[in-house]
């Protein structure tokens, strides 16, 4: 069984990875803890189920099925736009909302601002799309045998090749690109940057669209392999925190390797302690590791 | 007429029953600059020790000791005292969200073992029959609460000027101190983690007693009292009203509870029948658009920071 | 000759690979105004840090009077009579500049929050006495004037002259400044110096990174010269411009 | 603090004045209260049970409201917070003036708001969903003073009913999973005590909390022991994330579920086709041809059959406690109390739900006979202490309708229960 839950672990840390990303870099350049953050994920999920149901004269859902996958071609024009609306949410918040505020207040007027812009987000997308939850496809897909007793659903799979996909191109942009390597520089330093010239608030709206970007694929990623419901989100957000700050913020492969962590360690966690339990496995991990390295495992020291 | 008064006598005891939690809520943020995200566990701990302490004995249970209602107060500050004191130790090393996401961590812990550890809580049914005080001192319900109500209130004077004295005071000055610049003021002689450790667990066993307070009054204690989302209420208030002023925060308590439950009620009132299932979720609206509005508009809440620290500093 | 005040003894202190402070030793006499100087990087801060408790050290020791500082947190370093002040000034931004003297001394009764309970007489008295004293303070520092203005709205210079009022509040046997004439326009630079030198006479102790060297030739006396982590050189003034190596390292720059 | 008296004293002044017009406003139209989730986790079930509530009050105000009165459903969400619900119940009695309360959902919502509510401000308050079973405790020291009633039949009987399910079925090794909460934590322990004495063996018992993004781990680690079957207790949203992932699994579709579950909600997110084998229990409806008239009625309005935790009980809680409130003198908490077991008092009259049905029970009450509701949830008999007994029924799915395959009387349930009690 053992196996069964490291694979379930992996898995569901996958997504948490994704969402983590933009977190942690919007904790190490926007300065600020965004709890409105796992919102993006939500309507990530929703932006899609808008997607398909528009293009729903092309076939249904995600797409005719391909091969094993519960969803077609479609699924990747779905990817393209919830990541495109996201960014578009994201960077509305920040005009109205967090970049008003960064000029006339404390950072940690923006951490309570973003707890009421989650609040509202989230209620929004139940008043617009209703309490039920929602599926892309009703088919049920059932998991493959592999060796080893171990059984995984062929989307998760798909998925989580989609998530190295996305890290390893990020890993590109950040290292190769100007905007990347400005990127970094700002979180590093952002008055130096400053000085030599980065464009710090182009800089800022990047973040917004990677960290939307990425919390859309992994909302619908979410939406696939479980459902939509306007909790979706705020029920991911203990896990995407704890992700962002065991990688050590501003970390990408940190965020990779914390929602890996936390994703790994709450399914194995049940083989020790009683499932009523599990929430509580990430927090303790967090707080054994930041109470050695107060920084993150990835963090730089202050 | 009756009902009015009656329903503000309510509205005011819940108020400041919450004003208590967020005076405590004050000191370690407003006055230390401590973020603390566990306030509902903290409350858990009050709520419970107060149960635990005064409520009957049950069956496969601990506790049940019956104990007075005063011994349940201070048995309930003494308890979230403690337990600020081990939670302190171990995070108060953390600084801001990372402080943050420890302590709310926390809070989500507490509130796990309070669902699942059935000797000492109860588990899920939690635990009922928790004696009022108000209700051996008189018969009829308003009267009743009229009593709990000018308990709380001249509780709330206590703690107030209580606060007062120490925050307008030397130690007052050092929280002050350590908030702006913890480097400074260790350079200065004062040991940052010691009066971090003090100011965070006085400002638990205010959450304590409110969570005490809260529970002898609804006179029953579930896990469910604490969910995260009363962290978040509380600290709305404190915002709201404005931070490091504790008239402010006694302040935001009231009028953030206003906006909380009058929302849903004025909601109910102009909104049609038909969409009166959507009334939750407009409600939630509204209270995120109240929250962002007034950290636009008023980022240092309704009353802000004075300026001077001791009352002996004036100039 | 008489005990040093303040002794460094072979003080390392790397960071990663990174030697900051490499074995450095130095006396400090008792009553002496002495000078820390070196190019950029070479490590007195860090020193300073050392010193003062915010860093630890990877070996060697610092006394004080003949007290070991090592190992000691900074609050409990001042508490042996050990002050200092920071490059970039670290005033309480949003606490008046009455306050920012008045929280120094220690002991307070009021900083322990059961007396502003049970002994508000204690702490009343103790209070008044506190305010006269930085009244006092304030005046000497030319800083009467705004002394009820927040000390975030004071200039650069006067938050040096801030900084050096905040210490004085506390009678230390040594005072420590960082670049104290940095930034600071002329007048009020000699403001500083004629301060320093009055302080000096009172028996105070100094040790001072200072980069202006008209500063530095004028009222120090020894001074040590860092370059790499290493002393290079100490001497007095005259000896720190003859000497070659000191030339060489600070190759570019007028002393 | 003057200031803060002027604050607080204008807040006063603005609430005073708010209320005033409904405070003042004539006896008419009567008001009922309803405390209920409808937004936060229990969003999705407490929406269902409101309009429920409310469709229950457009029927009586069809056959005529009470008293010749139109009766008005006043909804307050209680956001699944015990401190925001006690406000609402407090603000609906004392500045609506309802006069009578339905709620909450939760028992931790519903507790709180009867001790410090309903009870000093002697107003009945029946719940359609709470299953604690520290109702029944406070009851029997005498703290409810009468006023609480529940729709809901207690934890035992549906214990007892998955219990007898299972072990017809034939099944052996059963997984429980159930959500942590009173009331799946007292389900699923008096299950496993029942299981034990019918002969059948338990492999595993997962509580699980609620609301989780995914639910893999507590359905991995129930698959361990190689269950033939299973038992859910769970609503409907996580229900199905949980049947999802445990059919995706390749757990056994030989699923036992409560009857929080029966539930389009449910079949839809699942999928009718992965059900064929699922079988459940219920609270039954009497088999009277008035039944149909509800179902009918509650199809016509609701463009689906009434299937979903709390419907068909919420349906009666409204309908019994404006039957009482016909029935009683004055329009008092203790009227209304007295006359609840005596719209319901077994040897009266029967009448059934829907306008006519209501008509004719006005009519009766009016003649001064006694007469007996009986519901959406079978003949409601409270006991002592708030709590009914109802027939039970059992169910599967046959493809998108879910049909009835047994009846049980409340006497057989008696029967049943006091056997496993030995």
């Amino acid at each position: 069984m053992i196996l069964q839950h490291i694979a379930d672990g992996i898995l569901s840390g996958a997504i948490i990875a994704l969402g983590a990303i933009g977190l942690s870099f919007s904790m190490k350049i926007l300065r600020f803890a965004n709890f409105s953050h796992s919102e993006l994920l939500t309507w990530g999920a929703y932006f899609a189920l808008i997607f398909a149901s528009f293009t729903a004269a092309f076939g249904p859902g995600l797409g005719n099925p391909v091969g094993p996958f519960s969803f077609g071609w479609k699924f990747l024009a779905a990817l393209v736009f919830t990541a495109i609306a996201t960014s578009a949410l994201a960077l509305v918040l920040h005009e109205l909302v967090f970049d008003r505020l960064r000029r006339t207040a404390n950072h940690m007027t923006m951490v309570f601002a973003s707890f009421g812009v989650a609040l509202l987000l989230r209620h929004l997308v139940l008043l617009l799309f209703g309490g039920d939850p929602i599926y892309y496809s009703n088919a049920l897909q059932f998991a493959v045998l592999l060796p080893g007793g171990v059984r995984v659903m062929p989307d998760q799979v798909f998925l989580l090749g989609v998530t190295i996909v996305v890290v390893v191109s990020l890993h590109l942009f950040l290292t190769r690109s100007r905007t990347g390597i400005s990127m970094r520089a700002v979180s590093e330093n952002p008055d130096l940057a400053r000085v030599s010239g980065v464009n710090v608030a182009s800089i800022v709206r990047w973040v917004w669209i990677i960290g939307a970007s990425g919390a859309a694929v992994a909302g619908l990623m979410y939406g696939m392999t479980v459902q939509l419901r306007p909790e979706l989100g705020f029920s991911l957000i203990l896990p995407l925190f704890a992700a962002a700050i065991l990688g050590g913020a501003g970390s990408l492969y940190g965020a990779v390797i914390g929602g890996l962590v936390v994703g790994l360690s709450e399914n194995l966690s049940v083989m020790i302690i009683p499932t009523t339990y599990k929430p509580a496995v990430p927090f303790l991990l967090i707080l054994a590791i930041l109470y050695f390295r107060p920084q993150g495992l990835f963090g730089e020291r202050q | 007429m009756i009902g009015v008064l009656s329903y503000l006598i309510f509205f005011m005891i819940l108020a400041l029953v919450f004003g208590i939690a967020v005076l405590g809520l004050n000191l370690q943020w407003g006055y230390t600059g401590l973020f603390n995200a566990g306030v509902a566990g903290f409350l858990a701990i009050g709520g419970y020790a107060m149960a635990i302490l005064t409520g009957p004995s049950r069956e496969a249970v601990f506790g049940g000791f019956e104990l007075p209602f005063l011994v349940g107060l201070i048995g309930a500050m003494g308890a979230a005292g403690l337990g600020g004191i081990i939670i302190g130790l171990v995070t108060l090393r953390l600084r801001g969200e990372y402080l943050a996401v420890a302590t709310f961590g926390i809070a989500v812990t507490i509130q796990l073992v309070c669902l699942n550890w059935e000797y000492l809580t109860g588990g899920t049914l939690g635990l009922i029959g928790i004696p009022n005080p108000t209700h051996e001192l008189a018969s009829a319900p308003l009267a009743q609460n009229a009593i709990f109500l000018a308990m709380v209130v001249a509780l709330t004077a206590l703690v107030y000027w209580g606060l007062q004295r120490i925050v307008n005071a030397p130690w007052g000055r050092v929280l002050k101190a350590i908030r702006e610049d913890e480097i400074a003021a260790e350079s200065l002689g004062k040991n940052p983690a010691l009066i971090r450790l003090t100011s965070f667990v006085l400002g638990c066993m205010l959450m304590g007693l409110g969570g005490a307070l809260y529970v002898a009054f609804i006179g029953f204690v579930s896990p469910f009292d604490f969910l995260p989302i009363i962290t978040f209420q509380i600290w709305t208030m404190l915002i709201v009203g404005g931070s490091a002023n504790n008239r402010g925060a006694i302040l935001g308590a009231i009028v953030v509870w206003a906006v909380w439950t009058g929302s849903g009620y004025i909601i109910s009132q102009i909104v049609p029948p038909e969409f009166q299932a959507q009334s939750g979720a407009m409600q939630a609206v509204l209270i995120g658009l109240i929250l962002v509005l007034s950290l636009l508009f008023r980022p240092r809440g309704l009353i802000g920071e004075k300026l001077h620290v001791s009352r002996h500093a004036k100039l | 000759m008489t005990e040093p005040l303040l002794s460094i003894r072979d003080v390392h202190k790397g960071f990663g690979g990174f030697k900051a402070v490499d074995g450095i030793s130095f006396d400090v006499p008792r009553g002496s105004i002495a000078g820390l100087i070196g190019p950029n990087g070479a490590g007195k801060t860090t020193l300073f840090n050392i010193i003062s408790g915010l860093y630890s050290t990877d070996s060697g020791e610092v006394i004080l009077d003949g007290v070991r500082l090592t190992g000691k947190a900074p609050h409990q370093v001042f508490g042996s009579g050990l002050a200092r002040t920071f490059q970039i000034p670290r005033p309480f931004p949003a606490m008046t500049v009455l306050e920012n003297l008045m929280i120094v001394p220690r002991p307070q009764a009021g900083e322990k929050f059961w007396n502003n309970w049970i002994r508000p007489g204690a702490v009343k008295a103790q209070e008044e006495e506190l305010r006269a004293k930085a009244e006092q303070v304030l005046a000497f520092c030319n800083l009467t004037q705004v002394a009820g203005s927040e000390a975030q709205n004071l200039s650069g210079g006067q938050h040096k002259l801030l900084e050096l009022a905040r210490i004085l509040m506390a009678d230390p046997k040594i005072i420590l400044l960082d670049e104290p004439a940095a930034g600071v326009n002329p007048t009020l630079m000699r403001d500083l110096v004629d301060r320093i030198l009055e302080l000096n006479a009172q028996g105070y102790t100094f040790l001072i990174i200072e980069h202006n060297m008209d500063v530095v030739m004028s009222v120090c006396d020894p001074i040590f010269v860092m370059a790499q982590g290493r002393l290079l050189y100490q001497g007095n003034a005259a000896g720190v411009r003859s000497d070659a190596s000191v030339l060489d390292a600070y190759l570019g720059e007028t002393i | 603090m003057r200031r803060l008296g002027k604050y607080v004293a204008l807040g006063g002044l603005v609430a005073f004045l708010a209320s005033m017009g409904n405070v003042m406003a004539q006896e008419c139209p009567i008001k009922l209260g309803a405390i209920l989730p409808v937004s936060g986790p229990m969003g999705q079930v407490g929406e269902r049970i409101s309009n429920t509530g409310a469709f229950a009050v457009e029927v009586f105000n069809e056959a005529g409201g009470v008293k010749n009165c139109p009766v008005e459903y006043t909804l307050r969400d209680t956001q699944g917070q015990s401190a925001v619900g006690v406000d609402a119940a407090k603000s609906l009695v004392d500045l609506e003036g309802v006069k009578a309360l339905i709620g909450a959902v939760s028992s931790g919502v519903s507790l709180p708001v009867l001790t410090s509510v309903a009870v000093p401000s002697k107003v009945v308050q029946v719940s359609c969903c709470s299953s604690s079973e520290s109702f029944t405790a406070l009851a029997q020291e005498g703290k409810t003073k009468g006023y609480w009633f529940r729709t809901y039949a207690t934890n035992r009987s549906q214990a007892a009913m998955g219990a007898l399910l299972t072990t017809e079925k034939g099944f052996k090794n059963t997984a429980v999973i159930y959500v942590n909460t009173d009331f799946g934590v007292g389900l699923a322990k008096r299950y496993v005590e029942d299981i034990k004495k019918l002969g059948g063996n338990i492999t595993s018992m997962i509580a699980y909390n609620e609301s989780q993004q995914s639910y893999r781990a507590e359905v991995t680690k129930a698959l361990e022991g190689n269950p033939d079957s299973v038992f859910l207790v769970a609503f409907p949203v996580d229900g199905a994330t949980i049947t999802r992932e445990w059919l995706s699994l390749g757990g056994t579709d030989n699923l036992i579920v409560n009857n929080s579950l029966r539930s389009d909600d449910y079949f839809k997110a699942v999928g009718h086709q992965y059900l064929q084998n699922l079988v459940g229990y219920d609270s039954a409806q009497p088999r009277l041809p008035s039944v149909t008239t509800f179902n009918e009625l509650f199809q016509a309005k609701f463009d689906g059959p009434p299937n979903g935790p709390g419907l068909h009980s919420v349906f009666d809680a409204v309908t019994v406690v404006l039957l009482a409130m016909e029935a009683a003198d004055e329009l008092t908490g203790d009227a209304i109390r007295d006359q609840i077991r005596n719209v319901t008092a077994d040897g009266g009259i029967e009448v059934y739900p829907g306008a006519e049905g209501i008509k004719r029970a006005k009519a009766l009450l009016a003649e001064g006979k006694q007469i007996r509701y009986v519901g959406a949830t079978g003949a409601l008999q409270f006991d002592a202490n708030g709590d009914v007994q109802a027939p039970k029924m059992t169910w599967k799915l046959n493809g998108t309708e879910n049909k009835e395959t047994g009846y049980y009387t409340t006497e057989q349930v008696a029967d049943l229960i006091k056997r496993l009690d030995k």
